[in-house]
Formats: C-alpha cells, structure tokens, sequence
C-alpha cells in the first residue's frame, strides 16, 4: 500500500487516542462507583 | 408581626466550603437584629443569603416576602448590605461616588446632598479621591450611599470595625434613624455592648447555624 | 429606574475612573505603540510593514484590549462595587451596556493612536475616501469589540486563572473582527492594491458582529457575573 | 448499601451490548477501511484516511448541535435540571476529542493530498477556532462554585458559541474567497465513491456513531457520580460544620 505510514498513523492515532479516553472514562466511573450506593447510580 | 425574614435550614457554599451549614432565622419587621459569634461562623454569610448575594444550596425561605433561592434579584433591589467591602471606586472622589450610586437608583440631588451632609462628607472631604480616606472615611462613603437608595432591610456586617469612638456613635445614630424610619436591621458586630443596646434580640452564630436566638 | 440612564451613568463613571487614574493613556497606549515598533523590528521591510500595517493595527488593538478589559473589571473588583451593584439589584443590561460604551470609547481613542501610529511608522498613505472609510470601519469594529470583551470580562472577572482565561474565551470570539477589521482596513489604505470600494462588504460583517452580541450580551451579561 | 464490585461501574447490560457492536463494527471498519476496499483513482490509497477522518469530524459536530440542545433545554426549562447540563459538558468532551483528532488525521491527509500539513483553506480554518472555542467551554466549566452555578455559567457559553460559531465560519469563508491564492488542489474536489468505499464510508459513521452514544453514556453517568461524591462531600463538610458549634 502506497503511503502506508501515513494511512497506518492516523489509524493508530485515531483509534488509540478514543481509547485512551475510554479506558479513562471507564476506570474512572468505576472508582467513583466504589464510592456511591446503589440508589445514586439510578442505572443499575 | 410579618416577618421580613424567614430562613429555613439553609445551606450556602462558598468555594466548595459550606458557609452555612443549616441556618434558620427569622426577623420581625421594625427589630434592630444582633449577630455574634466567633471570627468564621458564618455571620458574614448568613448577611449575604439575606441581600439574595450568595446563593442557598439547600434549604429556603423568604426576604421581604421573596423566595430566597428564585427572586434573588427582587430581593436586592429591596435591601442594604454593607459588608466588609465598601464597594467604592478607589480612583473617585467621595462625591463622585456617591453621586454615581444615587444615578443608579434616581436619587435626587438633594437627598445625595442630604446624604453626604448626614454622613459628614461635606466639605473637605467631598472631593478627596476614596484610595486617600482612612477606614472610618470609606464606612461613611458606604453608608452615605445606602442612605440614597432609602432600603427596608439594613444588612451590616461588622460595621464598628476599625472605626474610632466617634466613628461608631456616627453609626448608631444613623442605625437609629433608620430603625425610627421603618427600617429592620440585622447587624453583625464584635462591639456587644454598643451593639446589644441597640437591638431588640441577640442571636448567636456558630458553625454555620444560629446557635441562639434564631426565632422569637 | 430606567435602563439607558444607569448605562449612562456606568459609562461616565468608567471614563470618570480613567480621567482619575489615567491608565489607559499612561501604560496601555505606550504599550500598544511599542507593540507596533517591535513589529517594524521583526518585518524589517518597509514593503512589508506598508502590506501588513492594517493587519497589525488590528493584532495590537486586540493585545490592548486584554489589558483594558482586565482593567476595567479589576476596578469593579477593587472595593467590591460590582458585588455592591448586584447587591443594589441594578439592572445587569444596563451595566453591560454602560461598560461596554465606555470600553468601546477607550478602544476608539486607542486605534486614533495605532493608526497614527501606523501613518507615521509605516507609511501607509490613504486617499480622503480611504481615511473616511477607515474611520467606519474603526467605529463598527470597536462596538463590537467592545461588546464581547465586556461579556467575557464580566465572566473572567470572578474566576481564578483569569488571566489565561479571558484570552483563552475572546479570542476566538473577536476572530471576524480581525479578519473583517483587517481587510476593510486594507482597503482604506491601498494596502497590497485594494481599493476602497472592497472594504464596505467587511465592514457589514463588523456591523452584523456588533448587533448580535450587543443584544446576545444584553441577555447574558446577568447571568455570566452571577454567582 | 455499597454496590457489589460486579455493579460499581457505569456499564449497564445495554452499555455492555452497544459496546459489543461497536467493537464488532470497528473491527469491521478497520478491516474494510484498509483492506476490503480498493483505491481511489483520484486520491490512490489517502481515502482510506478518510474512512476514519469524516466520521470524526461528523461526531464532533453531532457532539457540539447536542452540547447547544442540551444547554438551551436547561435555560428554557422550567425544572432547570442538572441532568441537562452533565449531557452538554460529556458531549462537549467527546466533542472536543473527535475534533482534535479529524485535524490530525486531516492534516495527515492535507500531507498526502496537498504535500503541507495545514493550508489556510476556510474548513480548516473554522475547524481549528470550533476547537480552541469548546476548550474554552470545558475551561468555563472548570471554574468551580455549585452544580447550579456551573449549570447556568456553561449553558450560556454553550448558547453563546452557537452565535460565534457560524460567524466565525462565515467571515473565515469569506477571507478565503476574496483572498484565493489558490496553488493547492480544491479540498472539496467531489471523490467518486465505488459501492465498496460508500460502504465503508456509511459503516465509519455508523459506528463512530455508536461509539459516541457508547462514550456519552459513560461519561455523563461518570460526572453525576463526580457531582455525588463532591455532593457527599459537602455533606461531610457540613456535618463537621456543624460539629465546630459544639466544639466551642
């Protein structure tokens, strides 16, 4: 494939950063969770 | 008697620190109110909740008939709060800021003279520019524009501090005029004596919550 | 009491604080000048300067204007007047629109001196047509620059890290006014062949820039300094 | 009464299903975008950029019309409800991430396309001030003070950007016409898509789509916890307040 590091950058870069943030997003909605009681996680 | 002022269970929050942390009062029309407490008990907010300056978190209530977390700005342009700030313009003579506070409320030029006369702000120091006038100075700039905007409901926070014998006299007399003009003052003061003559009820502030007195 | 006469009274009292304290003529102009001399040392091009002078008149007005913006809420702050005002139940509308005049007065007086400034340094040469066309252009750009930086100041007034902040907010807001300002400006002064006649289109975008946010800040000046 | 450690998490039995889908389609996005579909005859193998690049500018502008929903639902509702404001402020985060990374990828792709990084073309150029304009809002929603304070601040700045936005889109665009030093191919020259490419294109913003609704989700459920931890705080703070009266 033609340009293929560039192709392949901005894949890794786009991937990579949303999950980055995911992971972020996760991890910290469970440490918050640890610290509420059911009743103020209206989701569950 | 109507109450000008009914809190109940009010929690304010400045900076994350709860200021008050459940505060309930009420003041008849026409008392003469006394705060005290201790340095940081929360009478500075208690006087802020009232002038619809800080907002309630939890809780409620009413000034002048006003819902305290809904009709904020009602409730302001109703009140007098003199708090530790004199709200002045540093770069503005005496007269020039007291003639700009009357503008905002279309006050005439007599009762602005009225006013500064009262006050003692005549002459000399009318046209002395307010970063040049010393703590009393400054209170009496204060006053003299709460005198033109003619409130119901006086807030004063710790309004004798830093003032010389004189200076507090001058206070009383205008608390005085006020009260006999129909007037209710709630007045926070570390002067008890001074204070506690002029009022009607003495109410307790600590940790947050009135301790004592809160209701007649 | 009525709206317009507490802007008026506002206003006069701004400018009364600058006639008393006299910081905008003694350090915000002269910084605003030495901002045009250091970029006649980093363009060192009388062509380029001559290109590029309406552009840096516009960049040092907008530098200036952080500062005067600054100053004009850091006198509110000084001795709680603004807190007082709120307490007073004055009408915030008519706060915004009495601050944002006198703002808007003081940025005017600041672009005389930049321009002159740029007569002088840079050598631009307009035609009649071309000064008065400068001149529109001058006053539709200050009103709205004077409307957002008041809007923005009131908001960066109470907040830590103002400083930062208030760029960080106005900047992006002021960019047609940059590009608007700028471009007419070119226009009124031949710069790089325009003539005068292509400038009347940008200075539409400034006017339309300054009556959406006079009356957008109108509405949400109360709301932005209120705590 | 605690959560057990299987429930202390945002996740749902619906989050954990829609994330399955989008890692599914994600995979089939990436397999699709570099493999499955041919090249470009205009744009050789760069449109595959594009498979990444277009959704993320369309989540980013899905993000932002719903920050502005959001922020005028809480000024004009009557219950003024903070659950307006949690939605705006996770949508502006996301929204902020997916414009962030189109201008990468973009300029990425402006290297292969144009030979330059960043040209001073309007779409950039109003790209990069919707940018640094939404960095502003999260600043504003980091100032502090009560939920309701927040709420009211940042909804305002919100409705605010919604006027700056398309003047600041329409001035940039005119800067460009009138002043067209045009030496670059046209960014908006049209890309003949084949069935494949449109699909895979279609199947880009399905799943960015899906992944932002994934990513909202979790995200405000994160900041009302955020909101009910500090709110515990508070309650602890007052508690101890309280205890300051007795004390003296």
């Amino acid at each position: 494939m033609e340009h293929a590091s560039f192709i392949i950058a901005s894949y890794v870069l786009t991937f990579g950063s949303i999950a980055a943030y995911a992971a972020w997003v996760v991890r910290r909605g469970r440490a918050m969770a640890r610290r509420a009681t059911r009743e103020e996680m209206p989701w569950t | 008697m109507e109450n000008v002022v009914e809190l109940r269970g009010v929690v304010a929050v400045l900076g994350g620190f709860p200021a008050l942390a459940g505060v309930d009062l009420t003041v008849a029309r026409g008392e003469v109110v006394l705060l005290q407490g201790p340095n940081g008990a929360g009478k500075t907010s208690v006087l802020r909740v009232c002038a619809g300056l800080l907002p309630v978190e939890r809780g409620g209530g009413t000034v002048l008939g006003m819902d305290v977390t809904s009709q904020r700005e009602a409730i302001r342009s109703r009140v007098g709060l003199l708090g530790h700030t004199n709200g002045l313009y540093l770069d503005l003579t005496v007269t020039q800021n007291i003639r700009f506070w009357a503008s905002t409320v279309g006050a005439t030029t007599e009762e602005v003279a009225a006013a500064m006369a009262r006050m003692g702000l005549d002459g000399r120091l009318a046209s002395v520019r307010a970063d040049r006038l010393s703590a009393g100075q400054r209170r009496r700039c204060a006053l003299a524009s709460m005198l033109v905007r003619r409130a119901e409901l006086w807030l004063l926070d710790e309004p004798h501090a830093g003032l010389d014998a004189a200076g507090r006299d001058e206070i009383d007399a205008v608390l005085r005029d006020a009260v006999s003009a129909g007037a209710t003052v709630v007045v926070s003061s570390h002067e008890l004596e001074r204070a506690g003559a002029l009022a009607s009820r003495v109410v307790t502030v600590d940790g947050g919550m009135i301790v004592d007195g809160g209701t007649r | 009491m009525n709206r317009r006469s507490v802007a008026v009274a506002v206003a006069r009292k701004d400018l009364a604080v600058e006639a008393g304290s006299r910081v905008i003529v003694n350090q915000v102009a002269p910084f605003a000048l030495v901002v045009m001399v250091m970029f006649a040392f980093a363009l060192d091009n009388d062509g380029i300067l001559q290109r590029v002078a309406p552009g840096l008149v516009w960049l040092a007005t907008l530098f200036s204007m952080l500062v005067v913006v600054q100053r004009s809420f850091a006198v509110e702050s000084a001795d709680g007047a603004l807190d007082a005002l709120r307490v007073a139940g004055v009408d915030p509308a008519a706060i915004f629109l009495g601050k944002s005049a006198a703002l808007m007065v003081q940025l005017f007086a600041l672009e005389v001196v930049l321009v002159c400034a740029a007569f002088v340094l840079y050598g631009v040469e307009p035609t009649a047509a071309g000064w008065a066309e400068a001149f529109v252009t001058m006053v539709a750009a200050t009103v709205g620059l004077g409307f957002v930086g008041t809007l923005y100041g009131g908001l960066a007034a109470g907040a830590r890290g103002r400083e930062t902040l208030l760029p960080l907010l106005l900047l992006p807001v002021v960019a047609p006014v940059l590009i608007g300002a700028t471009r007419a400006t070119e226009a009124a002064f031949g710069s790089g062949g325009a003539s005068v006649s292509e400038g009347w289109p940008w200075i539409g975008l400034l006017a339309v820039f300054a009556v959406i946010f006079g009356a957008a800040g109108s509405v949400a000046f109360g709301p932005l300094v209120d705590e | 009464m605690t959560p057990t450690a299987a429930h202390a998490t945002t996740g749902t039995p619906a989050t954990r299903r829609l994330g399955a889908v989008v890692a599914v389609l994600l995979a089939l996005l990436v397999m699709s975008g570099l493999w499955w579909s041919a090249e470009d005859v205009v744009q050789g193998s760069t449109v595959r950029i594009m498979y990444v690049h277009v959704p993320s500018i369309w989540v980013a502008y899905m993000a932002f019309a719903l920050t502005a929903v959001c922020s005028g639902a809480y000024v004009s509702g009557r219950s003024r409800s903070v659950a307006w404001d949690r939605v705006a402020g996770a949508s502006a985060e996301i929204g902020v991430l997916f414009v962030a990374v189109s201008l990468v990828t973009g300029s990425l792709w402006g290297r292969l396309t144009w030979g330059t990084y960043w040209v001073w073309d309007a779409r950039l150029t109003s790209t990069a001030f919707l940018f640094i304009t939404y960095v502003g809002y999260l600043a504003v929603r980091r100032l502090g003070g009560t939920l309701r304070q927040r709420a009211r601040r940042s909804s305002v700045i919100a409705l605010l950007a919604v006027l700056e936005i398309p003047l600041v889109h329409f001035s940039v665009e005119l800067w460009r016409s009138l002043h067209q030093e045009a030496s670059v191919a046209n960014p908006n020259a049209r890309v003949e898509l084949d069935g494949l490419m449109l699909f895979t294109l279609m199947l880009g913003l399905a799943t960015f789509t899906a992944l932002f609704v994934w990513l909202l989700l979790h995200r405000q459920r994160v900041i009302l916890l955020e909101d009910t931890v500090a709110d515990r705080g508070l309650d602890e703070a007052i508690a101890s307040r309280r205890d300051e009266a007795g004390a003296r």
